[in-house]
């Protein structure tokens, strides 16, 4: 093998190629500041400093940067960065989530649709847009693919489907 | 995790120049130290696929025994808007990273069936010491 | 001028080896040579801003004591042709230039707002003496 | 074969350092070894013309006196999708490929009449040596 081949360590102990030794990692939440003399002894394990995180135990120089939450693409933090664990972003009230690729590395965060004039089927959630109901409310009636109050409608807006749905709404009204 | 490149590293242009190795997929790194490592991903869209994806995303990890994830070293993620299928997307990625001996660089992407092998100056990962 | 991009320099992968140091946003060379310069820049459409600008642009620029206006050492311009808001465009950049001891590197952007900030391997920037 | 570009080496960013020299419109391989090789084209739609092509490329010739035919060692390809014509691309290309004394380095370019000329920093062409 055209490299220094690594000794195989006991479970539970890494190779330190500096030190030529095996060394116990560090625990997660902080990285190796100096490996230990001997396998005997520990290492010198540093806690991760703000704004970096470990979340596994390690034998490495540094610790991982903190992601960031896109704050301009509508993004919230649901769990802060600690020394153990990366930023989680969500979506902020009204919004939910659009993915990028099927793995979800990358997603940006859309409005909810309100579904004005329909009913709600599927409340809007993170994982995906308002289901609004495909028929009008009572007194709202259809305007292409939008629903629009009766009481908006004038007697030269009113078109025949208009005049269904908000005059026997009316004839109800007063009967 | 996305999937992983394999890489053709015996014949044409194999990158694996001043003994870094390759294998099961990865860049076997030789001695510890500052390298540059790139590759470049051609992506494209099969014909016959009605469907084009949003986007196409190419990483480079490292995976080191000194722990138990791997780790993102550069990530090239492009949105597609050519419409119908027949469209080509090249990914380059490069940057200096320190690096200890017995670390592997591997290259994932979003879609291996998207990615354009048929020739290996579309699609290339190396890396060198500095 | 367009606005200069600032660098997280101490976290993660970002380092200054080689004694290349860091201060008020620019790379400061250290000792006179050819160095290759490279970064690279994803730009991403926030999801809700109405107007989509037509291009970004990504720009590598030295400033010199021996020359009082900044020179533009390496550019990347694209156009977007993404409808909707939410697209990503990486540029990479990368070259060799020859360097005064002295000579600050920084990288400029056609907008800061359109910066993907948030991870480290999405948007770097670094040199190395030859 | 696609048309090759012309390189201005003399002023500004001229890449031709370290003894590569520059004739009949290529890098001239001053000693064998291994090289990075870079190069960026930046391609733009002229303004008065109608018709858009639906990509271009970009690729990195080596030519030497030991095989009769140009090997293609590096190739960037991107289908175009803006509309209208006032359009920019930027391909960049880089690797390490192995190189012979006197082999000759060429950039091709699928339509000459579209490469942004105007300025070195947008369309540069380099090597160095590892």
């Amino acid at each position: 093998r055209r490299y220094a081949t690594n000794l195989p360590c006991p479970a539970g102990m890494n190779w330190i190629e500096t030190a030529r030794h095996c060394c116990r990692p560090c625990p997660a939440g902080t990285f190796m500041l100096e490996a230990c003399p001997s396998p005997e002894n520990s290492s010198v394990c540093v806690p991760c400093p703000n704004g970096t995180f470990r979340t596994q135990p390690n034998t490495l120089g540094e610790c991982q940067a903190c992601y960031e939450c896109d704050q301009d693409a509508f993004q919230s933090v649901l769990s802060n960065c600690s020394a153990t664990s990366n930023v989680v972003c969500g979506c902020q009230p009204g919004h939910f989530r659009v993915c990028f690729d099927i793995h979800c590395s990358e997603f940006s965060c859309q409005k909810c649709q309100p579904c004005t004039g329909r009913l709600i089927q599927r409340p809007c959630s993170e994982a995906q847009d308002t289901l609004c109901d495909s028929s009008c409310k009572p007194n709202f009636y259809r305007e292409g693919d939008e629903c629009r109050p009766c009481h908006t409608s004038t007697l030269d807006t009113c078109g025949k489907e208009c005049q269904q749905v908000c005059s026997s709404n009316n004839d109800q009204g007063s009967g | 995790h996305l999937p992983i490149l394999q890489w053709e590293d015996k014949r044409g242009l194999a990158f694996t120049k001043n003994n870094l190795s390759y294998s099961s997929n990865a860049l076997v790194i030789p001695v510890s130290g500052d390298y540059y490592v790139y590759a470049q991903v051609t992506f494209r869209g099969p014909i016959e696929s009605s469907t084009r994806p949003n986007s196409v995303t190419e990483i480079i990890t490292k995976v080191t025994d000194s722990y138990p994830e791997p780790t993102q070293l550069l990530t090239g993620t492009k949105t597609l808007s050519e419409n119908g299928n027949g469209w080509f997307q090249p990914i380059y990625l490069g940057a200096v990273v320190s690096l200890e001996v017995g670390d592997k660089l591997m290259v994932n992407v979003s879609d291996i069936k998207l990615v354009d092998y048929t020739k290996e100056h579309k699609t290339f990962f190396g890396a060198f010491l500095l």
